[in-house]
């Protein structure tokens, strides 16, 4: 199944989809390729990164949608003013295709004159609705959700004229869905790749973002980046051209750094080893994706941990969170202030050299054996074919995401932070890890298991998983 | 002890399944049979897992901020398919955005849960408690409503 | 002049100081051992510091003074719970002796029913309005102020119960006043010494902690911790046993990390060259002391940032700013956010093992090195009489504090920061650093104006004073 | 141009310098003949200093926010000692605590200062510009009181 789609195929599937909800007539192409080539450079997502990339410096992106247009373009005016980029996060029964109970968020929600949705129904308001957000605004938006089948979605985004689309046949299913299959899953978004290449041929700049801290909870980096690595060179496959690779940080210091400066290598390494040259690569950060404490201020603090370290990794972009987290969608200036602590944090730490520390490089070192490990797994199992080999990795446990609700994961990985917090593998499932990583590993918790005087177990599992909303990184016992 | 069935799950299209992983592991730890459906778990499912295994409570969780659509009718449906006693929790972050807790405990109470417990930081400590008075409670015919 | 204080002058001069406004006849020594020794463990500042020094963990102190008694010690108890260390800080009028300005501001605030002080009239209050303070809380209360001539607020302060005092001969003129001549100011803090030497001597622990930061405001980390070291010798000489030396965080990871390794090092060197071994010494860091953003959401990255690096750099404690700090004196509300976001930051990178640049070992030598050269001229200035030597020190300009408002400074060092965004300095005054580090400092700011295209200007120091309060940490043109 | 002489300095015991330090570059950098009397000034000596220095205008800082006390009755010392046409301008922030900003610039326009600054990231832009307008107007006998 890894190959371009067969374009008199892809002709036939567009028909259906299009058909499995009313607004899909309003998609039309051509006019649509014209509508991109129309938009100025400031609203390209592609051109912003460049941009970024070039200068060294990390552009900031909150999340924010709701569930009507006008205040949904009210709401991402208000925060344009101190994001680089913007987001439309779709709702959650969008990313099901429950178009219909979408509907009636939206009714109630004009009743209610609140949003009583969690997220902007964009299939729902159609190409037409997506345009009006396009042109309202001065800065690229991206769509951000979590659809195991976003073809829909992806037909009419793309033609409201998005230039910036996150998820991915592995990181929209596993942490988002329970009883899709990840070969239908990978297949719907070789179908979303496909369009975006085809939007490329036709000089139209889409970039593409795999969701990089999948559950949010305790990835150990190997995990993720392997995923986004295989995502990365799905896309490619299918004619993207503008990728952005993500990692949700970890909260080591060391880790976090590490990850994020091999990321980019290793990703820039099967590129070019699978023949791909002609491509743009960027990093997104995600600020702490775990559970958040409820005080304010200490959500501040754990912001701008993110902003330092999103800074200091090299991130190209980093999504901000708002120090309403714990406890619900923001208010528009809940997320303003997110998005002001970050800015202030990075730009503290804007001007220091990069940290030359040899445990960043030993990290860096560790985590490259590792993703070597998997990957090779991988495609060994694919055995020419990567998207089954990554159907295949996730049935034998060789990628196992922890925390996951999907049934394809085999969910039997359990993370646990070592005695600096970096976080560790206490079960490593049947991932095939070398013996002197496992060692490394054990020996690291083993470690910190000593300095609390008592064992490792699935306890230490959930006083980590509760340590950052209580306040620190390590759940050492109290 | 006597064994105690309760059926537990995350409501509606919602995926966060790390508190519900939590919550198994509380509830079992507690002494109570767990019957966890995971996450995106309807009303019926919620309802059909019940009857069979004879649970006295059905447990929900809702993070997504659609509890509101997603309860909807919850309890009238448990009448309708005979569950007349079954004790119903709810916990989690329960509407969207950050809102006054009191009111919304107070609209799902309404709705006929017994508990609520909202607010996404609800460190457990006595819900075990709780549960076992409430189920006893109700097999005495009296169930208790809070508020 | 560099003696401990002859017993009798210290007699005859303590009938004066006693009867310069009439709470002074409130304090009886005796009765006030007899309070400090009935004092419980957790009251005892030195008690609290050893612990911390122990368990290497930080401490949080905040800062806090209102006009009247009741609600001072409603504010503490409010701030209580968040902090390890509580201050009383006391009004601008009472640090210039004004007592009577402070009974109008107390009379007014009584009237205006909300503190028209800027921190507490600890002198007007009285032993007794002290003791209250005291009585009313569970953790160690220090007097935190800026008085060149302490010597009654000193005698009712330890008589009231405080078992830590803030402050110096040198640290407490030089940037709090304008016209108090070196000598008297550092005689007047011998007096206050030798008091805590008496009360150490009949087994009452009194913590002495010379104001790190000075001016606040880009001070180059060698004249900080010039002053801190003598100020330290002066007490230790006088009799005091446990000292707490300061330093504000200037904003750059590496030079701050590598300041605050060097502070204990470098003062331990002196200490013990100078004969001293029975002392206990501990650091504290303060956040960053310059002009803060008014956006509380910056203010917060401001913070929590600070908090990252006390953490970071290994304090024994960190005094805690507000994200009211541009606007003025905080709510307590505003007040605990701070603590809590630097207890949030703390605790988030806590367990992270100290970082090992190469960078940080290199800045540890620069600062040691620049340290060495003042310190030498400072001894040889005093000829044997280090207070004699620190007072021809800033006469010659040997010691220089940058934007200080004190006419005894010399005011010719101009301080900007390198491209990194260290302090370095631009003017170097008369302050005899050796001819590499003279270059050094020159190499760096050169650096930097090459980057930015313009030359080093006494503009580009105005833009680095502002730069914080404008969301970054170099002033930058734009 | 021709010379305009202004004093400048932060009022009563108050000890930032570092405002007053690039308050006295700017206004000296936008023409005008500063006398900067540094911290602590009471307003006797920002009084003597203009009358010493035939100054239009006196520049007042405070920031540690004792200004109410400080500043009271500031205006009648300078007509009492025949400063009749002097500009007044105070600047920094100016109460003890957090408050409204227009609340507190009233209260210090009805004490009788010209133009009140208050919040501290008081960029300096047109300051000098006004004061100058200001001081014509004086001039002109037409002292200019906001608000
Ligand atoms: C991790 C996370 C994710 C991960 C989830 C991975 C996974 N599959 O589990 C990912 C990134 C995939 C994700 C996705 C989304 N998320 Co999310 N997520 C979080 C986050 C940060 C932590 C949740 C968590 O794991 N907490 C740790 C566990 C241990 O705590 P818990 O889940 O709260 O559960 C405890 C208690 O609530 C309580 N409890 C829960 N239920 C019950 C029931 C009973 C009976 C009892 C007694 C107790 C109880 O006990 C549990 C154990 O201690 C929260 C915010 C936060 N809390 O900081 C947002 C949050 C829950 N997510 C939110 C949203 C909106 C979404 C999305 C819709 C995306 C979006 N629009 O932003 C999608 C959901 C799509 C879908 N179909 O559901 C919102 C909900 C908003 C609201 N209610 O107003 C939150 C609050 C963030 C926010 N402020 O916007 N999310
Ligand atoms: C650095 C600093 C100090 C240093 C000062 C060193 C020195 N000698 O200069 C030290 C540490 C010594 C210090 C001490 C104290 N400080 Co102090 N300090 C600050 C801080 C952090 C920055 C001030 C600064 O230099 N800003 C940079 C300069 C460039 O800006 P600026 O001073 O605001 O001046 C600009 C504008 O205000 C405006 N402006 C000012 N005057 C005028 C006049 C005119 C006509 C115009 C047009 C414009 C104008 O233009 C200036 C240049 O741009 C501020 C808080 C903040 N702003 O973040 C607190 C602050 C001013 N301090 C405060 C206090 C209370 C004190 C103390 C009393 C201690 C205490 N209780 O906490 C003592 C003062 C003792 C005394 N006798 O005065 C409070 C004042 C509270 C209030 N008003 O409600 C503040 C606001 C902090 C706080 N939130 O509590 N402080």
């Amino acid at each position: 199944m890894n190959t371009g789609l067969d374009t008199q195929k892809f002709t036939e599937e567009r028909k259906t989809v299009l058909q499995s909800w009313p607004t899909g007539s309003e998609v039309d192409l051509e006019e649509a390729f014209a509508f991109h080539q129309s938009l100025p450079k400031k609203k390209v997502c592609s051109i912003r990164l460049q941009e970024a990339l070039d200068q060294q410096v990390v552009l900031l992106q909150p999340r924010a949608g709701v569930a009507l247009v006008d205040e949904h373009i009210r709401l991402l005016s208000f925060l344009q003013e101190e994001s680089d980029l913007l987001p439309t996060t779709i709702d959650a029964y969008t990313r099901q295709n429950k178009y219909a109970d979408a509907q009636k968020g939206i009714e109630r929600s004009e009743q209610a004159q609140r949003s009583l949705l969690n997220g902007f129904p964009a299939v729902n308001h159609g190409v037409h609705g997506c345009r009006s957000i396009i042109e309202a605004l001065d800065k690229p938006v991206e769509i951000r959700h979590g659809t195991p089948d976003a073809r829909l979605l992806t037909e009419i985004a793309l033609a409201g004229g998005f230039t910036s689309y996150e998820g991915g046949g592995i990181s929209y299913n596993i942490p988002y869905a329970k009883n899709v299959p990840l070969e239908k899953s990978i297949r719907d978004w070789q179908y979303v790749d496909h369009l975006v290449g085809i939007y490329e041929a036709h000089g139209c700049s889409i970039n593409r973002e795999p969701f990089g801290p999948l559950s949010g909870t305790l990835v150990p980096p190997c995990v993720s980046h392997t995923v986004a690595i295989i995502e990365g060179l799905l896309a490619l496959e299918q004619g993207v051209k503008s990728l952005t690779l993500g990692y949700g940080q970890a909260g080591n210091l060391v880790q976090d750094i590490a990850a994020m400066r091999v990321l980019k290598k290793l990703a820039d390494g099967y590129f070019r080893q699978m023949g791909y040259t002609d491509y743009q690569l960027s990093t997104v950060f995600h600020q702490w994706m775990g559970g958040f404490p409820e005080s304010e201020a200490q959500a501040f603090a754990v912001i701008s941990w993110g902003g330092v370290v999103a800074s200091l990794s090299g991130a190209t972009k980093v999504i901000v969170k708002t120090p309403h987290e714990a406890l619900g969608i923001p208010t528009k200036e809940a997320n303003r202030d997110g998005l002001l602590a970050t800015r202030q944090s990075i730009q503290m730490v804007a001007d220091l050299s990069p940290l030359d520390t040899l445990r960043i490089s030993e990290e860096e070192e560790l985590i490259t054996s590792e993703v070597t490990c998997l990957m090779r797994s991988v495609i060994e199992l694919g055995a020419g074919d990567l998207a089954a080999g990554a159907v295949r990795a996730f049935e034998a446990g060789v990628i196992d995401v922890p925390f996951a609700p999907a049934v394809c994961n085999a969910g039997k990985v359990l993370p646990v932070r070592d005695n600096d917090g970096a976080v560790r593998l206490f079960d490593t499932g049947s991932m095939p890890l070398s013996s002197d990583i496992l060692a490394y590993h054990r020996d690291k918790i083993a470690h910190r298991a000593k300095q609390e005087k008592r064992e490792a177990s699935f306890q230490m599992v959930i006083d980590d998983i509760y340590a950052i909303s209580k306040g620190r990184l390590v759940g050492r016992p109290t | 002890m006597e064994q105690i069935n309760v059926v537990l799950g995350v409501i509606g299209s919602d995926c966060h399944a790390v508190g519900n992983k939590i919550l198994e592991r509380y509830f079992s730890a507690e002494g109570f049979s767990v019957t966890n459906l995971g996450v995106m778990v309807s009303q019926d499912e919620f309802i059909d897992a019940a009857i069979e295994t004879g649970a006295e409570a059905i447990l929900v969780s809702s993070l997504y901020g659609h509890a509101e659509i997603d309860c909807e009718g919850f309890r009238d449906r448990c009448l309708e398919r005979g569950l007349d006693h079954v004790v119903l929790y709810l916990g989690g972050n329960l509407v969207v955005g950050k809102t006054d807790q009191t009111a919304v405990e107070q609209k799902f109470l309404d709705m006929g849960f017994d508990r609520v417990f909202s607010g996404s930081h609800n460190e457990l400590t006595d819900q075990a408690q709780l549960l076992r008075d409430d189920i006893m409670a109700s097999r005495n015919g009296k169930r208790h409503r809070a508020g």
